[in-house]
C-alpha cells in the first residue's frame, strides 16, 4: 500500500524537506523576478532560482549557496504575495542562508550583509536587545568600514537616539542559554 | 441454481499490471455457482465480447459478470453481448476492477486480493438478478435549449433542420451571445457579426423555432423524453406584436446612464433598449431596475412618443408550462472583470481593461466605431500592454485551469492593434502560447514575424498609474527573469473565462453534476461529451469549460445529433430500474400496511394508492403502487418502508445484503 | 507485529461518489486497499438496516457519500439520506456503538482527491479505534428488536 | 484608563526613540496605558530569521511566554519589524506542535501562544476610532502619502491585516484627523529594511523610488509605522538624494506624530525634533 517512493536528494529535496516548498510547484511565470525590488542587483533573480533549484543538479546547487542573490533578499515577501502557485520563496531563502553559512559558502559580495547580521546577534546575545552603537562597533570592525555614517553617529547622539551604554535583559543566562540551544550547537 | 460466467479484463496492462488477472480468473471459478471463467487483454473488444456470447451458449450461463472497468464505462456494452446471446440483460453485472482497484492501488497481494473481493461480490449480486424487461415510455419531440449565443443558435437550427420542433431560451433581450460583442475572430479575422447575424435572423425565422428572449428557465420535471420545462418570460413591458421597432422610444429616454452590458461597460444605454443594433429580436424592454417610470412612477416618455402605443407598463412576468423531450444547455461564460486583480488596481485604472472590452472598441459596431482609443481620454494608444492568463492558471486566485482562447485572441488583439495603429508598439506578456488548431500557430506567427508584435516570456507582477501612463512592472523568464518596466498607454487583461455567475443554480434545476469551478460536467470525459449524466440533457459550448468558437460549434452539432438521434423513435427503452411494491397471495395480497410513508418520500409523486377490492366492489385493502412512467429509482422509499414491501428493481434489499456479505465473508 | 487492515465498507451513490471514485481511478491517486465500494442508485436508497447488518458481518468501519447537498441526481434523496443519518446517529449512540466507525461525507464526481482523502483518513482512524468487536451486540439487536420494524 | 501589554522592541528605546514617545502620548490622550512586557528581549529581527530559524522562534517565543506569564491578553507592538517577528513566530509554533514543545523547552519557559499581538494602527482601531473625532483640537490638513511598507501587509495569510494590494486602514485614519491621503504606487513597496547599514546604496535607491513617487504626487508629508521605513526614509535621505539626483524635504513622520499634532500634543512630547529630515509642518 502506498505511493512510489523515489529517494529525493540535492538541495530541493532539503528545502522541501525544511520548509515544506516544493520547486517543481514554480512554473517560471517570473512574477516574483517582476515586482522583487532587488531583482536586478541579484546574480539570479528569484525565478531563475527556482528554475536553479528545479534542475536538481550539484552545480547549481553549489552556485545558489554561493550567491549573492540569497543574501540580497529582503524578506519584503512580494513574490509571495503575488505567486500564482503560492510558491514561499522567502522561506527557500531563509534556509540556503542558514545552510550557506553552516557550510562556509557565503558569497564573498554577501560578506557586508552577513556582518551586519552577525553583529546583530552577537549584540543580542550579549545583552538581549539591540545595543545599537555596539551593532555599528562590531560591524565596522567586521567590515573595516571605519569611515562609514561617520558624519551619522553624531547627529544621533545629539537628536538623542543613540545611547552610550547598552540596555541589558536581566535574565542574561537564559538568553545565552537560548542562543547555545540554537544558532551555536550547529 | 445459477450458473455464472466471470470474465477477468487485463485491459491491456491497465488492469493486469497490478492486479494479477490470471489468479482472479482461477480463483472466481472457484466459487460457489460459477460455472465458467476466463481471463483476455481486452474484455471489451469485439473478440472479447464474443468470447463472453460463446461462453453463454456453450455453458448455458444463468449470469455474467464481467470483471473489467467501471460499470459506467462498459454497462451497456456487455448487457447488449449478453442480450444479444440470448441472455437477459439484466443478468450481466460488472466489477470495476480498473477505476475502484487497479489504478489506485499498487500491484500487491492485497490488490489482487481486493479484486477477487469486488468480483465476488458481484457473483453473489448476480445470484439475485432476475431478468427485467425495458419500459417503454413515449418521446415529445420538442427540444428546449437555453441560451442564444453561438453554440444555443447553432443546435437550435441543427436540431430544427431534422425537422424538430425547437423552443430557444435566452434570457437577454436578444440572442447572440459573447460572438455577437467580438470584433474579428481568429485565424481568418473575418467579422464576427457579419457571419454570425444571418444565423441569428435564420433562427428568428426558422418555422421549427420559437425563440423566447428575456426569458429564463424556473424549473425542470420529469425524464427523458418527457421533461416538463417551466419558462418565465419576463415582462418586457413592450408589446412586441405592436412595436415595429422604430427606436423613438430609446432616443427619447431620459435614462441614459445604464452601463452597456454589449458594450462591456465602455458606453452607456437607456432604460428602454435593444442590447445592440443588430439584435434579435430588434425590439426594446424595459429595464425596469433602472426606469424613471418603474422607480419612481413618473415619466412615461416612452409610450408618450411611441405611435404603434406599444409600451405596456402592467405586463407581468409570465410562466408557461412546455412539455420537451430533450434539452441542450448552451448558457456559456463569462470572462473576470479587471476588479478580480489587486495587483493591476482593483479595477480603479479606466485604461486597464478586459479583453471583452477591447473587442468592443476593435469592433466597428463598438463605441469608437472601431478605432483603438483609451477609455480614459479618448487618446489612441502608442504603446500597449497585453497581459494573457490574467487569473487564468493561477492557484491562489482560484482558478489553475487554462482559458483556452486567451492565447489566440490576445494575438489577435495585438494583430488589430498594430493593423490599426501603425506607428504603436504592443507587447504581449504570456507564459506559454498555446495555439494547437487549424492555422493557430501560423496565426501567432505572423502577429511576431509580420504585424512585430513583442512577445515577452513573463508575468506582469503590478501595473500602476503615473502621468498618465500606466507603469507595467513585468520580466522576461528568457533573460533570466530580468525585470522589464513599460510606460504603457493601455494595458489589455486576458481575464480567465470562468463559468456563468447562476450555473449552480442552474444545474441544481437540471438535476446535472457541475464541477469544482461550477462548469456543467459532461458524462465522460472523452466518448461522451456532450451527454450529461443525467439523460435527455446535453451540453454544448463554453458551459461545459472554455472553448472558442469552432469547438462550440462543433459540440452545438454534436449535441443536435444526440437529440436528433433521440427524436426519431416515437418511444423509447427505458431501464428498468424502478421500485415495485411486492405482491403475494389473498388475503394478504402484499406485506405493504399502506401506511404511505414511501409516498411522502418519493420526489416524483411516483407512488399511487391502489385498492384491492372483491368482486362486489368492496376494498379489501389499499396498497402503495408505483407508476413506472414516473419512478426514477432513487430508491428513498425503499430505505424508509418498514415492512420491506416496496424494493428497487437492479438494487433489491437480497442484492445489497448479499453483495455486503460477500465483500465482509471472504 | 503486523499492524491491523481494517475491513470498511462504503456505501455510495451512482451519480456523485462512485463517479467520484472512478475519477480517483482516471486520475491514478493512490488510496488504502481497505475501502471497497458498493453501488447504490442513491444514499436515499441506503437502509441503515444494511449498515447494521455490515457491521454484524465483521465490518470495522463504514463510509456513506453521496451528491453534495442540493446536487442530488434524484432532488432530495441525500437530504432524507441525511435526516435518517441523524436519527441513525442516536440509535448507534443506544447501542454503544462508536459513532467514529462510520463517515458520513459529500464527495461529487468532480472530487476525484477528495474521495481518496476520506478513504485515507477514514482508514486511519479506523485503524486507531482498532478492530470492531462489539457486533455481536448488534446483530443480536438485528435478530430481536428490528425485524418488525 | 485601560491597561494594554506593550512590547517597544530595541529600535523604540534607541534610534525611534521618537516613535516610542508619541504612541505613549496619544495612547495617554486616549485613555490608555501601556505597560511593558518585564525584561523583554530582542525579536531578533531579520537577522535571526537569515542565520538560524530556531532561534528567529524563540527570541519572539521568549517575549509572548514573558507577556502570558504576566498574564497580558492583548499586546501593542508598534515596530512593524517586531510585529511582523512576533506574529508569524505565533503562527508558526501554533501549526507546528513539535516544534512548539521544543522551543518551550528552549527558552525553558511555558509557551501557550495564546496572545493578541497588535500593530499601532490596529490599536487606534478598536480603542480610538471613535473617540479621535471628538478629541482633535487642530486638524492635521496636509497631503500624506501613507506608506505602510512590507511588514504591516505581508505575508497576508498570515497577518490577515488590511488588503495586501493597496492597502487603506492608515489612509482611514488620516483622513479622520484631517489629513487628504493619496493615491499613490508605493505603498507597500520595500524600503530596503534591514540593509540600513550593509547596503546604503540600496536603500537609497529603494527608499528614493518610494520618496520620489510621494513627492511627484504632491505629498506634504510621508506617514509611516515602522522605524525601519523610518530610518531609511528619513535619515538616509542624502543616499536618496543621491538616486533621485534632486533635494527631497518632505519630511516622514510616525503616523502617531501626525495624531498627536491633531490632538495638540506638543512637538517635543511627540519627539519631532529627533528626525533628519526637519519637520516644519505642524
Amino acid at each position: 500500500m502506498g505511493h512510489h517512493h523515489h529517494e529525493e536528494s540535492g538541495l530541493a529535496a532539503e528545502v522541501k524537506k525544511a520548509t515544506e516548498v516544493a520547486a517543481e510547484k514554480c512554473y517560471q511565470c517570473g512574477k516574483c523576478s517582476a515586482g522583487c525590488p532587488v531583482a536586478d542587483e541579484m546574480d539570479y533573480t528569484p525565478s531563475m532560482v527556482m528554475r536553479m533549484l528545479q534542475t536538481n543538479t550539484p552545480e547549481n546547487d553549489e552556485k545558489l549557496l554561493r550567491s549573492k542573490t540569497i543574501w540580497l533578499c529582503l524578506t519584503c515577501e512580494m513574490c509571495i504575495s503575488r505567486c500564482p502557485m503560492s510558491v514561499d520563496i522567502p522561506k527557500v531563502m531563509d534556509f540556503m542562508r542558514e545552510k550557506s553559512r553552516y557550510d562556509k559558502k557565503v558569497s564573498v559580495k554577501a560578506n557586508d550583509i552577513l556582518a551586519f547580521h552577525e553583529s546583530f546577534l552577537l549584540s543580542v546575545e550579549k545583552t538581549g536587545k539591540l545595543y545599537e552603537l555596539g551593532l555599528i562597533a562590531a560591524y565596522k570592525l567586521k567590515t573595516f568600514h571605519l569611515t562609514q555614517d561617520i558624519a551619522v553617529a553624531p547627529a544621533m547622539f545629539q537628536k538623542g537616539k543613540l545611547h552610550l551604554m547598552p540596555e541589558l535583559v536581566k535574565d542574561r543566562g537564559n538568553l545565552s542559554s537560548i542562543f547555545a540551544k540554537t544558532i551555536k550547537k550547529k | 441454481m445459477s450458473r455464472i460466467g466471470v470474465f477477468v479484463c487485463h485491459c491491456g496492462e491497465n488492469i493486469s499490471a497490478t492486479v494479477d488477472v490470471e489468479k482472479v480468473a482461477q480463483v472466481a471459478g472457484e466459487m460457489g455457482d460459477v460455472a465458467f471463467s476466463l481471463d483476455y487483454k481486452y474484455m471489451c473488444s469485439e473478440p472479447g465480447q464474443a468470447l463472453v456470447q460463446q461462453a453463454i451458449k456453450d455453458h448455458n450461463l444463468t449470469g455474467v459478470v464481467v470483471s473489467a472497468c467501471s460499470p459506467r464505462m462498459h454497462e451497456p456494452t456487455f448487457r447488449k453481448a449478453s442480450a444479444d446471446a440470448g441472455l437477459n440483460p439484466y443478468m450481466c453485472e460488472m466489477a470495476n476492477i480498473r477505476e475502484h482497484c487497479s489504478w489506485v492501488h499498487e500491484r500487491s497481494e492485497e490488490t489482487t486480493e481486493k479484486a477477487i473481493d469486488l468480483v465476488r461480490m458481484m457473483v453473489e449480486k448476480v445470484k439475485y438478478d432476475k431478468p427485467l424487461e425495458p419500459i417503454k415510455v413515449p418521446i415529445t419531440k420538442t427540444a428546449l435549449v437555453i441560451g442564444g449565443g453561438i453554440a444555443g443558435i447553432q443546435t437550435s437550427l441543427d436540431i430544427a433542420n431534422c425537422g424538430h420542433k425547437v423552443i430557444l431560451v435566452e434570457k437577454e433581450p436578444s440572442i447572440g451571445g459573447h460572438m455577437a460583442q467580438l470584433s474579428e475572430t481568429f485565424p481568418t479575422l473575418d467579422c464576427s457579426q457579419c457571419i454570425l447575424s444571418p444565423r441569428m435572423v435564420e433562427v428568428a425565422q426558422h418555422p421549427n423555432i420559437t425563440l423566447m428572449t428575456y426569458s429564463e428557465l424556473e424549473s425542470l420535471e420529469g425524464y427523458i423524453g418527457n421533461f416538463t420545462a417551466k419558462i418565465r418570460k419576463k415582462a418586457k413591458s413592450v408589446d412586441h406584436s405592436k412595436c415595429t421597432g422604430c427606436g423613438d422610444c430609446w432616443n427619447k429616454c431620459p435614462s441614459k446612464k445604464i452601463p452597456s452590458e454589449f458594450n462591456a461597460g465602455l458606453e452607456n444605454r437607456t432604460a428602454i433598449y435593444t442590447p445592440f443594433p443588430q439584435a434579435v429580436p430588434n425590439k426594446p424592454v424595459i429595464d425596469k431596475a433602472n426606469c424613471t417610470y418603474y422607480k419612481t412612477g413618473k415619466c412615461k416618455i416612452c409610450e408618450k412618443f411611441c405611435k404603434a402605443g406599444a409600451i405596456e407598463y402592467d405586463l407581468e412576468d409570465e410562466i408557461v408550462e412546455i412539455p420537451v423531450g430533450a434539452l441542450v444547455i448552451t448558457t456559456g461564460f463569462q470572462v473576470k472583470g479587471t476588479d478580480f486583480f489587486p495587483e493591476y488596481g482593483y479595477g480603479q485604472y479606466k485604461d486597464v481593461i478586459t479583453g471583452l472590452q477591447f473587442e468592443r472598441l476593435a469592433s466597428a459596431s463598438g463605441p469608437t466605431l472601431g478605432e483603438i482609443r483609451r477609455p480614459s481620454d479618448g487618446k489612441v494608444p502608442e504603446k500597449i500592454v497585453f497581459i494573457a492568463c490574467a487569473g487564468s492558471r493561477d492557484e491562489a486566485k482560484g482558478i489553475p485551469y487554462c482559458s483556452k482562447i486567451c492565447c489566440m485572441y490576445t494575438a489577435k488583439h495585438a494583430m488589430l492593434y498594430q493593423h490599426k495603429v501603425h506607428t504603436g508598439k504592443s507587447y504581449v506578456f504570456y507564459m506559454d502560447i498555446r495555439s494547437g488548431g487549424k492555422n493557430y500557430e501560423e496565426f501567432v506567427r505572423r502577429a511576431i514575424e509580420e504585424d512585430k508584435v513583442n512577445y515577452v516570456r513573463g508575468r506582469v507582477s503590478t501595473v500602476y498609474e503615473k502621468n498618465g501612463k500606466l507603469i507595467v512592472k513585468g520580466a522576461d523568464t528568457l533573460m533570466g527573469g530580468q525585470p522589464v518596466e513599460i510606460e504603457a498607454d493601455m494595458v489589455v487583461l486576458a481575464t480567465a473565462s470562468v463559468s456563468r455567475c447562476g450555473s449552480e443554480d442552474l444545474a441544481q434545476k437540471l438535476h446535472i453534476s457541475y464541477d469544482a469551478y461550477k462548469f456543467f460536467a459532461e458524462a465522460h470525459p472523452k466518448l461522451k461529451p456532450v451527454e450529461t449524466n443525467t439523460a435527455g440533457i446535453f451540453l454544448a459550448g463554453a458551459c461545459q469549460a472554455p472553448k472558442d468558437i469552432p469547438e462550440s460549434v462543433s459540440m452545438a452539432s454534436g449535441a443536435a445529433v444526440k437529440v436528433a438521434g433521440l427524436f426519431s423513435k416515437d418511444e423509447m427503452s427505458r431501464e428498468p430500474i424502478i421500485a415495485v411494491v411486492n405482491r403475494m397471495a389473498p388475503p394478504q395480497f402484499s406485506s405493504c400496511v399502506g401506511c404511505f410513508l414511501c409516498q411522502t418520500a418519493c420526489p416524483y409523486n411516483a407512488i399511487e394508492r391502489e385498492e384491492i377490492k372483491d368482486r362486489n366492489g368492496n376494498v379489501l385493502k389499499t396498497l402503495a403502487k408505483v407508476n413506472p412512467g414516473l419512478c426514477q429509482g432513487c430508491g428513498t422509499c425503499v430505505a424508509f418502508c418498514r415492512t420491506k414491501s416496496i424494493d428497487i428493481q437492479g438494487f433489491t434489499n437480497e442484492q445489497m445484503y448479499s453483495e455486503v456479505m460477500a465483500l465482509l465473508n471472504a | 507485529m503486523t499492524e491491523f487492515e481494517p475491513k470498511i465498507v462504503a456505501f455510495v451513490c451512482n451519480w456523485c461518489t462512485y463517479a467520484g471514485a472512478d475519477l480517483t481511478g482516471t486520475s491514478r491517486i493512490k488510496y488504502a486497499t481497505n475501502v471497497k465500494l458498493v453501488r447504490f442508485p442513491c444514499t436515499g436508497r441506503i437502509d441503515f438496516m444494511l449498515l447494521l447488518k455490515a457491521f454484524g458481518e465483521g465490518a470495522d468501519g463504514i463510509i456513506i457519500s453521496g451528491c453534495h447537498p442540493n446536487d442530488c441526481h434524484y432532488t432530495s434523496g441525500n437530504f432524507h439520506a441525511r435526516r435518517r443519518w441523524i436519527m441513525f446517529r442516536g440509535l448507534l449512540n443506544f447501542l454503544g456503538i462508536d459513532t467514529r466507525r462510520i463517515q458520513f461525507s459529500w464527495v461529487s464526481a468532480a472530487e476525484g482527491g477528495k474521495w481518496a482523502d476520506i478513504v485515507n483518513s477514514t482508514v486511519k482512524s479506523v485503524r486507531e479505534l482498532g478492530p470492531y468487536n462489539d457486533y455481536k451486540k448488534v446483530a443480536d439487536f438485528l435478530e430481536t428488536e428490528v425485524t418488525n420494524g | 484608563m485601560m491597561t494594554l501589554g506593550f512590547y517597544p522592541g530595541c529600535s523604540l528605546t534607541g534610534s525611534s526613540r521618537e516613535y516610542a514617545e508619541s504612541v505613549v502620548a496619544i495612547s495617554e490622550a486616549i485613555g490608555i496605558e501601556l505597560k511593558q512586557i518585564p525584561d523583554w528581549n530582542c525579536c531578533g529581527a531579520t537577522a535571526a530569521h537569515n542565520l538560524d530559524k530556531e532561534l528567529s522562534l524563540s527570541l519572539p517565543a521568549r517575549i509572548l511566554a514573558l507577556a502570558e506569564k504576566e498574564g497580558m491578553e492583548e499586546i501593542v507592538v508598534p515596530c512593524a519589524a517586531c510585529y511582523s517577528r512576533l506574529t508569524v513566530a505565533q503562527h508558526e509554533l501554533n501549526h507546528d506542535e513539535e516544534m512548539k514543545t521544543k522551543v518551550s523547552s528552549i527558552i525553558n519557559m511555558p509557551y501557550k501562544g495564546t496572545v493578541r499581538i497588535m500593530n499601532v494602527i490596529q490599536m487606534l482601531q478598536k480603542y480610538a476610532v471613535d473617540k479621535l473625532t471628538d478629541l482633535i483640537k487642530k486638524p492635521f490638513e496636509y497631503k500624506a502619502a501613507c506608506y505602510y511598507g512590507c511588514l504591516l501587509v505581508r505575508p497576508h495569510e498570515i497577518l490577515q491585516f488590511d488588503r495586501v494590494e493597496n492597502p487603506q486602514t492608515m489612509d482611514v485614519i488620516m483622513s479622520q484627523i484631517g489629513a487628504k491621503p493619496l493615491d499613490w504606487a508605493f505603498k507597500t513597496e520595500c524600503c530596503g529594511a534591514g540593509f540600513s547599514v550593509s547596503q546604503t546604496k540600496i536603500v537609497g535607491k529603494l527608499s528614493g523610488k518610494i520618496v520620489g513617487d510621494a513627492v511627484d504626487r504632491g505629498a506634504d508629508v510621508i506617514i509611516v509605522a515602522c522605524p525601519m521605513c523610518h530610518s531609511n526614509l528619513d535619515m538616509r535621505r542624502p543616499q536618496i538624494e543621491t538616486y533621485l539626483q534632486r533635494k527631497v524635504q518632505t519630511p516622514v513622520i510616525y503616523i502617531t506624530q501626525a495624531i498627536g499634532l491633531a490632538l495638540g500634543i506638543s512637538r517635543e512630547k511627540l519627539g519631532l525634533q529627533r528626525h533628519f529630515v526637519p519637520v516644519k509642518i505642524s
